[in-house]
């Protein structure tokens, strides 16, 4: 059970490889050859996922044209733990009150920040779940925090209305966010949000946030924003993240939302 | 349906009169108003169709065109055809050309012009009312052909976003046992102030909702009824900005139900209340005529709300709309009053509660042809879980005699359904029929028991809900946040401006058409 | 438990009484007959235990030399302690290694000799059923400290083979809520004349039954009852050839239930009838001494034959297995009837027919821990569909207040459980527990419906089968395939060269202890 | 949908290469950063299985040292159903009065089957199935043929004995069931058995015929039998096959179990 070893998956014996696997292959399932053809169908995808000894213990005809399959079998493929990066939390995890505590003292006025749902995406239980007070497993939302001023827009909130409501709030953050994925809907409207921000305010844009629970977080920087939080976050993460984006770092000469320099100078 | 739960019929009847009391404002309003939408369904049913080539559809053109000139308080059907009288036009289509190129004149046609205007165009709607009815009487003589299937129906949902994928996908569904098929629509639709033309091959999470989807999709389900020799219905959803076009676009290429509710679009879509109430009204007369059944929305309330804390707002909003539906002339058989299996399985005795808010909606409107909607919110991507909650819904479903069983997918806190998902929910429901559905038989609540009691404290807080709203006003409820825990104002959200209060002499002989019907 | 179904008690009291009748003369054989596997028992229990270097236990060893010389119709215990003082053994051990060696002179002593070896075998295995009797307080001590968890009892499966995975996966599937771990043989044991010895990692499709097996499992499980503050049941079997040596062992290790039948090893292994029903009394008696619960094997019958045809003959089996226990001093709480859900669920209302069968069980046998097992049968490949009706199994488990709910795996149709399979049958049970635990309370059978009904014509052909029984002898009916389809002939099978008739002074001071405290 | 074309799984668009994975690897999922590399590992080995991208949709500890994935996601294989190979039955399924009538006309007299689960397996009813008049399917079993005589030695039978009773009864074929599969125990069993048959009876050895659920049809060979039937055989394919190995190809010349030249010559 190291934490640097190789494993392999366990299905009932160490090292037995044993994993499941299941789709569908746009073969017929119908007479005897049919059916003995779309199993070979199945087991050469199975063989070249690395499957080898593979049985398909279940297929089903959907139709004329489809069959579903349910192959068990072994992998013979190592997992290297040691080649596994884990990126560490950046920030703590700080409780409100301290997160109020850096605010006013670094800042001398509340934290802004312009929470919205996207494009055409109406789902808002996300969203609010990390910005209304009564927040998320247990944890207070954003709106709870003394020195957070929160503007939440709600959803199918357009990227013209979104960047022009920041800019008017003097916004230190936007946070987007998008649920639905299909056809990628999620990465083109944040790639949309991000590069509207650039070139509607540059250097004066605010930091960006995207969330939702499909979005890898990896992929921030592709998707020109500062960072990207996936399912299950929690509102003190949020408020965590923000106090060491846009507070802490402000002394040590980290990267500062432009805006700022103007509305504390104001 | 003999009563399970020893409801109290004197509770149930003032819950029904406190919902006409609080639903009777509103209708004055619908009565009052109309909006562009209302007036564009009427120029499709009287037979304009087609868009420019920006995609603009031509009802939209014209709607636009007068009210630019001439305001919309008297309706666009006066204005529209006294100017095809008066231009010679051959049909709205090359009217509608014009004005879009600021080339038509229109005015408020008075005395004998008027007199004539209305009568063409009572004359042109009266044609597409004439094929609504034939619709109607299509779908009869296509049950009667191939056969009901009995209920609880099933239902499914198909969402590729490509009409020519969702096709194929609901033909299989249908012959593993989909008694049902909804085209779901792409997420944007419902903010569009038009209705999109053609075949459409490119919705998100969702495929268009247009007549010629429609036709192509009925034409498809009805080769499969044939060929299964059970009529396997069609639905879509008359809501958001054009629910009163799409409505009418429904009853024209004959689909068999609709997602229609009186509240949904404002509180999940953030379209102005004012506007919905009234295109809800008139879509609800197109859809009484159309004789589709319609499906309300209360399921959702349970994806922002508690599904225990919030159950009785379900009621509330049944009983809404129970009494918006009945007085838009449908009849019980045609109020697929939604409901939903949401409590959070962790909730202890989660399944009791389940079957006491299932068996009180059936006892409520026991005429009702119910939808249950399946577990959403607490799906996760544990698909096992998923399939195991979604045999106790259908295993609900069954119990407690709902009608219309919306099959959930375990991929639900996942993706869109895959071909699989949908063949494996099928079978989960099978099963579920096969083997208990008699069980119902045998479930009898203990008299004071855990299940009847919480159902009478269900009816209770609806009570008493419906007599807040009733003295508080029901568009200021909804801006408080009643329903769904969101807060929309009555002069927030979208197609505000959409709406125009009636002037003395207004004309909508569609509008007169539905009234007249009831 | 109150009465659901309406029995006649008049009908339950004769189908009882055709049980004793029927069982009768099948006891008389066991009180007139003894077994080498019994002999061996009684040497294990006067402490003699390990094994040469072939892996042949002392006691195998000691057995058959001693039936070489002086027969075993007087039992070993005479000749044994005899040869012991006579030849100034130290202990059975070293006398056993003499006896494999040829070196060990055995008779049947006499008078006073007899009287000596008596004495001390009696001393021996007094020691050995009082460390029995200490186990018993153990465990009672255990459950005090820890806690005793409410029923049903969550029953599962460990199958890997090696008893170092077996370990990990118990306490896992301890943690994540099973309250009894059942570690499933190898396949060949049941055939074996001896018992295997020493911790073993090499078992197919299960691990071997060994003293040491049962010791490492017990510690394991104890540490994580402590852990978890709830006392974690382990389960073996004492079944197959060495029936009565591996009750003994299971009392001795603090076991806590074994699987222990009838007639299992009849109809599933083709053991000899006689062997078993001699073998299995023998072995009941230790179980009641040492407060194991046995589990019976009804289930398996419906794997052969049909689980509707023959609801009837895992009633009857069961009336005689309560009839036999209790003839060998087991109480109502310790006879864990064994029953199954395993109709083919494409057939209608297989689950109403569940209800039906599992309800009139429990209601048949009121103070008896019910084992209730999953389906098997009818689980295939998809295993989706399995964990589904693995589902509805559990929910008749908890609607009929079953007492151990084996969890079924939804891999069962493919290969013995992955850690997986087993975690997410825990999820699939305590779900149904949490959400539906209370459905029995509403559950009411209509007085004349369908359940009721087919509860009673149940009872009405297991009593006609008992009469029938009873007419043509158990050992006929057995051999004319009346369980699981399956025809067992008196004389056929394997161990019946095992079985011997009890000679007057027959001498055997475990049976006698046994049969006294009854 | 082509029977020779190149396909990929279909999710829910052609060509979308969409699959669905589960397995455990021996990896704690306790505190964020065993979460996180727990996750890691589990993409790890989906992207060695050809899964982009892939998304972990579900993960759960399990104890202290394990955790279970379910991974949905994309693969590019491209499956080819020219590459596979379909053997076609090589023999006509007969009616049984056909079985009968070319059993007597060619042998003379009854074909000799005998049946048994060899090893410590007690699974009987799949080869019952086969066997017994009741059959299986709706199709009645060997017994049922008039010109068949069958010996169902039961289960549990060892391999001495099997060859004895196959040798004392002069079998035509040998007809051997395995469902228990742990640790290959079927091949095993069906290995020693097939060895024993040449040793003991040399080219005397009557038609060897192996058969259970979680068989390779495709593996006879190597298992030194004739044929193996896998899950969801019926009796009458049985049959057919017994018709075709022993019979039919009498006359052309075909493989001839010694044996029965000397119980014909008798
Ligand atoms: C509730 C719900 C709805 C509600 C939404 C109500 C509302 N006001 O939000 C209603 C009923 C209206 C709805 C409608 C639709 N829905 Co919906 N819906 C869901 C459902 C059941 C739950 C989503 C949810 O609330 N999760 C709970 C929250 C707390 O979790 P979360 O969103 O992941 O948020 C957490 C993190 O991701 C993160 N986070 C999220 N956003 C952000 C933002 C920031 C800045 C940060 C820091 C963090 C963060 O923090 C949150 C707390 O941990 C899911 C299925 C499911 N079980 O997941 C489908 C689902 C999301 N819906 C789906 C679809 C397709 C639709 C529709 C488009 C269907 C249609 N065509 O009609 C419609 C239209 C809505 C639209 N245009 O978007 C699909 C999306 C498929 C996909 N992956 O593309 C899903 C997955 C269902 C499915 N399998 O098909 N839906
Ligand atoms: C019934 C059953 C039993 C019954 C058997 C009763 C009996 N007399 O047969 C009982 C209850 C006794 C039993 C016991 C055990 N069983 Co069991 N049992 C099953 C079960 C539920 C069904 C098997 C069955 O009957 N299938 C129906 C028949 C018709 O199908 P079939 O065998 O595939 O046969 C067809 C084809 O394969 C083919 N065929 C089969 N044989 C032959 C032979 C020839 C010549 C031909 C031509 C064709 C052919 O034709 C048949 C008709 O189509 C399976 C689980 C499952 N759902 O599959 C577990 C299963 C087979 N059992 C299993 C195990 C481990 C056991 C035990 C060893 C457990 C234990 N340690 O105690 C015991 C001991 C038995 C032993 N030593 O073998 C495992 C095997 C795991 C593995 N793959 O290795 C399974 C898969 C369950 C599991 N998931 O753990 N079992
Ligand atoms: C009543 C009702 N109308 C409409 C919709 C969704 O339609 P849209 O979001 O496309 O308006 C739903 C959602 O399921 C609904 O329940
Ligand atoms: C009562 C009983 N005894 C024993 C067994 C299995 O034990 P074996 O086959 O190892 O004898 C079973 C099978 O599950 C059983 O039900």
């Amino acid at each position: 059970m190291s934490l640097t070893g190789i494993v392999r998956p366990y299905g009932d014996t160490t090292g037995d490889g044993r994993v499941q696997l299941s789709f569908t292959l746009p073969v017929p399932f119908g007479d005897e050859t049919e059916r003995a053809r779309a199993e070979g169908a199945a087991l050469q995808l199975a063989a070249k996922m690395g499957m080898d000894p593979a049985m398909v213990v279940h297929a089903k005809g959907m139709g004329p044209d489809f069959t579903f399959f349910i192959v068990y079998g072994r992998v013979s493929h190592l997992v290297d733990l040691s080649a596994v990066t884990v990126t560490e939390r950046e920030f703590p995890v700080l409780p409100a009150a301290e997160v109020n505590l850096r605010i006013r003292s670094a800042l001398g006025r509340k934290l802004v920040v312009v929470g919205a749902c996207i494009g055409t995406d109406a789902h808002t239980v996300g969203i609010d779940a990390i910005l209304n007070v009564k927040g998320h497993a247990g944890e207070k939302g954003l709106e709870y925090y003394r020195e957070i001023k929160v503007v939440n827009m709600g959803s199918q909130v357009s990227v013209a209305d979104l960047v022009a409501r920041a800019a008017a709030e003097h916004a230190d953050a936007v946070l987007v966010s998008q649920v639905v994925t299909q056809r990628d809907a999620h990465l083109t409207n944040t790639r949309e949000m991000s590069a509207a921000f650039r070139s509607g305010l540059g250097s004066q844009r605010p930091l960006l946030v995207a969330g939702g629970p499909r979005f890898d977080p990896a992929a921030a920087h592709e998707l020109g924003v500062d960072k990207i939080f996936g399912r299950g976050t929690t509102p003190g993460e949020v408020a965590s993240y923000l106090v060491h984006a846009l507070v802490s770092q402000r002394d040590p000469g980290g990267w500062l939302p432009p805006g700022k320099e103007r509305a504390g100078a104001a | 349906m003999t009563g399970k739960l020893n409801l109290d019929p004197a509770v149930v009847a003032q819950a029904r009169e406190l919902a006409r009391l609080a639903g009777q404002p509103v209708t004055d309003l619908a009565r009052t108003h109309t909006t562009v939408s209302v007036e564009r369904a009427m120029l499709r049913l009287a037979g304009l169709d087609g868009a420019d080539e920006d995609g603009m559809p031509w009802v939209n053109r014209l709607t636009d065109a007068i009210r630019e000139t001439t305001g919309l308080e008297h309706g666009v059907a006066l204005p529209a055809w006294d100017a095809m009288i008066a231009g010679g036009y051959p049909d709205l289509r090359t009217l509608a050309v014009d004005a879009a190129a600021g080339l038509a004149k229109f005015r408020l046609p008075m005395g004998a012009d008027a007199g004539l205007a209305r009568e063409h165009a009572t004359r042109s709607v009266g044609a597409g009312v004439a094929l609504i009815d034939q619709r109607r009487a299509e779908r009869d003589r296509m049950i009667a052909a191939t056969c009901d299937p009995p209920m609880p129906w099933i239902y499914l949902i198909v969402a590729t976003g490509d009409i020519y994928e969702d096709i194929p996908q609901a033909q299989a569904a249908a012959r593993e046992g989909a008694d049902i098929i909804a085209v779901i629509r792409s997420t944007g639709q419902s903010l569009l102030d038009y209705v999109p033309e053609g075949a459409t091959r490119e919705g998100y999470a969702g495929t268009y909702a247009t007549r010629e989807n429609f036709r192509l999709m009925r034409a498809a389900l009805d080769d499969v009824s044939r060929e299964l020799g059970r009529y396997v219905r069609l639905t879509n959803y008359a809501s958001g900005l054009c629910m009163p076009e799409i409505a009418a676009l429904a009853g024209l290429e004959r689909l068999d139900m609709m997602l229609n509710d009186c509240m949904y679009g404002i509180i999940f879509r953030d379209i102005n209340p004012v506007r919905t109430f009234i295109d809800q009204r008139f879509s609800r007369q197109v859809h009484a005529r159309a004789g589709i059944v319609i499906n309300t929305g209360e399921d959702n309330y349970l994806t922002t709300a508690d599904a225990v804390d919030a159950a009785h707002t379900v009621v509330v909003s049944q009983l809404l709309n129970e009494y918006f539906g009945r007085e838009a002339g449908l009849a019980d058989a045609q109020l697929g009053l939604g409901h939903a299996f949401e409590i959070n399985p962790e909730v202890p005795d989660s399944f009791l509660l389940e079957l006491a808010h299932a068996q009180l909606i059936r006892e409520l409107f026991p005429d009702a042809p119910l939808k249950y909607m399946p577990p959403t919110k607490h799906m996760t991507g544990n698909v096992f879980a998923g399939y195991l909650l979604d045999a106790f819904f259908n295993l609900a479903g069954v119990m407690t005699d709902q009608s219309i069983l919306l099959i959930g997918m375990m991929t639900e806190g996942i993706h869109t359904p895959f071909l699989s998902d949908r063949d494996l929910a099928l079978e989960n429901v099978r099963y579920v029929r096969r083997a208990a559905g008699k069980l119902g038989g045998s479930f009898r609540p203990e008299p004071d028991g855990f299940v009847a009691q919480r159902a009478r404290q269900v009816l209770g807080e609806a009570t008493g809900l419906l007599r807040t709203i009733g003295s508080q006003g029901l568009l200021n409820a909804i801006a408080a946040g009643t329903f769904g825990v969101t807060r929309r104002p009555a002069d927030g959200g979208r197609g505000l401006d959409g709406v125009v209060e009636r002037a003395p002499g207004y004309f909508n002989p569609a509008a007169d058409m539905m009234e007249a019907d009831q």
